[in-house]
């Protein structure tokens, strides 16, 4: 495993999410508005959005990216199965609460992709910008998946049902990082150059804030907690640690190349806490919010930022290289 | 002097995700409209929360004016899940103007 | 056991862009206050609307406290703009300490 | 018919800064929730304030449902600091279902 | 007619319109806060005023200047008077809901404006730095207009009628216009190089998002509406399409070059639907909102976008050639 | 004294807040959503300490740091009790409304620092990026300062007095300042590069906007306000004036270059409006907000950024000169 795991720590991106946990431990009325911090992940989603489609307009659609497609969706059905047996096993959740954090871990997180596409360019590693829509897709399987596991297949009334895959369908996050996606495919580099320099120029210092205020919120909610046990916190370390190596390992199987296959071992890591909550105050109000949203939020998440995203980079470059040798 | 007449003012603490669950029964008890208003943080039983939108997980009030007939209505309608959706319902009377508008 | 009073209070639903009419009848009622909350979305006959501060189409609650005599006078005075500018008005008996304040 | 009790529901007004003061005062009174709900400005005898968050000159509503012996006793705990601190606080008799809850 | 009026929809600020319209329709829960939007808007008139400024810091104020200003002060008092025709008449509509949408039309739209005149640039025909000043000072008079029409002469209470003329004179986007076109006239080239960045560089992404939120909030209006016949919405496309010749022939006339010509049309076939709403709360509260909303930004603001722009473009081309000929 | 002081006028910056003057006394709705003002707010914090940890990363500390820090300390700890000597003789304040008061002019206000750097830098004298971690450790002393100027030793419930501690000391302002600051100590001018083009691009930009509404703001305060007497609207003419003097000179003495002097004389100049006021509520609940907000934010802060700075920077200039002589 080489330094990159360390790397980074030194990233401005990093450093101010940290400064956020900090802040928030120690006790600072620091807080960034709702509206601006609402308004900062809509940017961050456009910016990627347009980028990943910018990027498609130029390499075109090809076989790779199907594969990565059909991988993604595939993960999004299994992993909360694998997530779903585990917390009711070992976890020890009712069925409900379990299906619920499925749902989370099955689904990804934005934030946190965007966090490791910039890490993994810092370390020259790029992944294909065909893996917004990889992201976009992988949003609502599991959303599906995990209200299956949680009420069974017959019980389910049908009006919520039909709520719910309109959600999950046209859920805000999938409709703008889809919606740009395909105005960057339709633009193209020459249409891209007249926005870019908002949407580039001011993309990591937003992501910045961004961090700075996800530290603040995640600090918080831990020190208010009291639903999560010691088990659901380890099982909020491990399934990260699992599904990033299912998901680096899925990647190179399908023959992405290095930055892509660890691109999608993040997003299998990572656990939702924007789409998949809302979705599942509505479609499963009974499960506790402070469960899933402390597990998903306020451990995942940080443990992705901070520690595996360096992780499944150096895992990715090392079995990169095993099947080279 | 103008003329009042009483109804009552219900008011519902909602997850802003569950607004439409309240509000479809605001509409089936043939309540003619109703307002919703922000709500900043708060703390029940389940510790204390802040508002975060960004997270979905912000609450709104939902309020109506009825009258006593359809605000019970609404009430027997929304009773069942008031602990299942982490509802709270207040209910006073109260004197309005224009009483055939309510 | 501390000392506490009968005031009303009186809660206007308005237009942002007309709330100065409200505050100005409030002062004219001699009225020593009010407190503007802000308002998310509604449903009312003319159907839902969304708070479109942009497009200054928002609605905001006005809310006072005044000693009943004060509170019909206000009452009085608005009530010939409820229907033409689209207000809401309910009232209704609040206990208050430092009564002599209101 | 559904059952529903009487209980007291205390509204406070009070600037952010002072906000825990008030709501530790509620937990003093063992009362089992609120709620904070955001305000947008108002006129009392200081004259006319808008909420400039910047300054942190800003003001909530802090909301609270409690038994009337809780009530009281929030009232009486509070009453001291009403004039010192700025609060206004008004109360009056709410209908709840749950109220094993409050 | 070249192909100007189709060229329009490759541009990134037109797909993000068009993104926003389809999210409304299919019931998304996109939705940009509030004050987000309102700081766009804001920022958009900021930098508007500013660029004018520093164009007429350069260019000086002559004649040409003089003539346009004149035609758009003219246009917004004669134009609700055939709007006002136009309503009363086809549209059926009473005094005073006819002299509310009369004023709306008679106004202009910012947005509507900023959109033209980044697509008139992108076709090679840039206006007048001095349009924005036009711009400012077409807001207002069509308020008074169609007030006038709305309530006749005498029967005004005094009062609302001193209200009115404060709001109509020093509403905010006349101030913010007007502010920032006098920093950019003080200022200069040089004085405004060090803002530049902020406000030239990040203009077209702002608008993009602002446009994305523009069509979210059309779409959904017009789905919610009731108050709008069939006449009502045929005036709001025949209104533009005529008040826009008006205008392009007004410019050409006077005097104005091509992109000029063009920018006064739009002017004229736009409708406000951020100053005058506001106004005609305060002064004709009686009038439905339902209405001039619905017409002014549902209909008229995307035929505009869409269509009109283009088709303006092309015509403003086509008579600056024939009288060149 | 050149023409320094002069100067400043044209800065877009300070026309931009003259332009939020000159609207709210015209009664204009013209006005910032506070979601937007916070936003910027935080912004500017998070690039001023960015860029002034960038700076001491190459400059390093050094003993004029050290020296600098030491008598912003000293000044926070001093300048209150001359304050609150002036407001109570002069000002004929209450013991509780003067320790207030002298609080916010012992403290500092961290948009006019901004601004004096801006206009310093413009005047090619700038300012020493440690100055920024001076500006963080001179907001909180006086609040301690000023409290017990009010109450008196003794006299404090201890509860109130730990929760005032904390405030000061991880209060939004500190802890963004430093920790930015921090950030761009570690990061350095690589670290920085990567983010520079949305903190140091867009800075001048926002810091226009935020003054306008600043300008807005100071400018409807003083409208309504009734509780300001000739007597201590004189006072925070006159704190200003000698504060600034007070702070150059002690720059100077201990060695700083004269762009560094003249931020702490700003510094020293400047009263809070933002940190200090959200501390008194806390701690003085008593004291009338109505004059220290109106004295620090309408008086002050006008006077500072429209005149102060531009003669502290002719001040400095000119003592630097006697003592190079
Ligand atoms: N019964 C009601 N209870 C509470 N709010 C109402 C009610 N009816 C109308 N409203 C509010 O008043 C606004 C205007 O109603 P209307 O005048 O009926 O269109 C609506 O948008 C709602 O916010
Ligand atoms: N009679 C009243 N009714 C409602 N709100 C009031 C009333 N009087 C004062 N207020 C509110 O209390 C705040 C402080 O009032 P005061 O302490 O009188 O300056 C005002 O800004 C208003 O928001
Ligand atoms: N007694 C109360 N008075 C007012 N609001 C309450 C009360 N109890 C709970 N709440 C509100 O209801 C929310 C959910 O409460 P709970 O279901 O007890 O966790 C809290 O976050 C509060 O905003
Ligand atoms: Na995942
Ligand atoms: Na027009
Ligand atoms: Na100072």
């Amino acid at each position: 495993m080489d330094a990159a795991a360390l790397q980074t720590f030194t990233s401005p991106v990093v450093l101010f999410f940290v400064l956020g946990i900090l802040a928030a431990f120690a006790r600072s009325d620091l807080a960034i508005p709702e509206a601006i911090a609402k308004g900062m992940s809509l940017y961050l989603m456009a910016a990627i959005g347009l980028k990943g489609g910018v990027a498609v307009s130029e390499s075109g659609f090809d076989l790779t990216v199907a594969a990565a497609l059909g991988a993604g969706i595939a993960a999004g059905f299994i992993l909360p199965i694998f997530a779903f047996w585990l917390i009711r096993g070992f976890g020890r959740l009712d069925r409900i609460n379990a299906g619920a954090v499925a749902a989370h871990y099955g689904s990804i997180s934005v934030v946190t992709f965007v966090t490791a596409v910039e890490i993994l360019e810092f370390q020259g590693k790029p992944s294909g910008g065909y893996m917004v829509a990889v992201m976009a897709t992988m949003e609502s399987p599991a959303i599906l998946a995990g209200l299956l596991l949680a009420r069974g297949f017959g019980s389910d009334e049908g009006q919520s049902m039909r709520e719910m895959l309109h959600e999950v369908f046209f859920n805000s996050s999938v409709v703008l990082l889809l919606g740009a996606f395909a105005i960057g495919l339709v633009g193209g580099a020459d249409g891209f150059a007249d926005v870019s320099p908002f949407f580039e120029a001011g993309f990591k210092g937003v992501l910045c804030l961004f961090l700075l205020d996800m530290g603040l919120i995640a600090a918080r909610r831990i020190m208010d907690s009291r639903a999560v046990t010691w088990r659901l916190a380890t099982i909020a370390i491990v399934l990260p640690l699992v599904n990033g190596v299912i998901g680096t390992v899925l990647g190179t199987m399908v023959g992405l190349d290095v930055g892509s296959s660890a691109a999608l071992g993040v997003l299998c890591a990572s656990a939702s806490y924007i789409a998949v909550p809302a979705a599942m105050r509505l479609a499963l109000p009974e499960a506790d919010p402070g469960i899933y949203l402390t597990m998903s939020l306020s451990i995942t998440f940080p443990f992705n930022v901070l520690i595996n995203i360096g992780l499944i980079s150096a895992f990715a470059s090392m079995i990169a290289g095993m099947g080279g040798g | 002097m103008i003329e009042t007449v009483t109804r009552k003012r219900i008011e519902i603490l909602a997850d802003a995700a569950l607004v439409r669950r309240v509000t479809q029964a605001i509409d089936r008890a043939e309540i003619t409209g109703w307002t919703i208003t922000p709500v900043q943080s708060g703390k029940g039983r389940d510790g204390h929360w802040r508002e975060e939108r960004v997270m979905g997980t912000d609450k709104v009030l939902v309020l109506t004016i009825a009258p006593e007939d359809k605000a019970m209505k609404l009430a027997q309608d929304i009773a069942p899940i008031l602990t299942s959706h982490g509802l709270l319902l207040s209910m006073w009377d109260v004197q309005v103007i224009r009483g055939e508008r309510f």
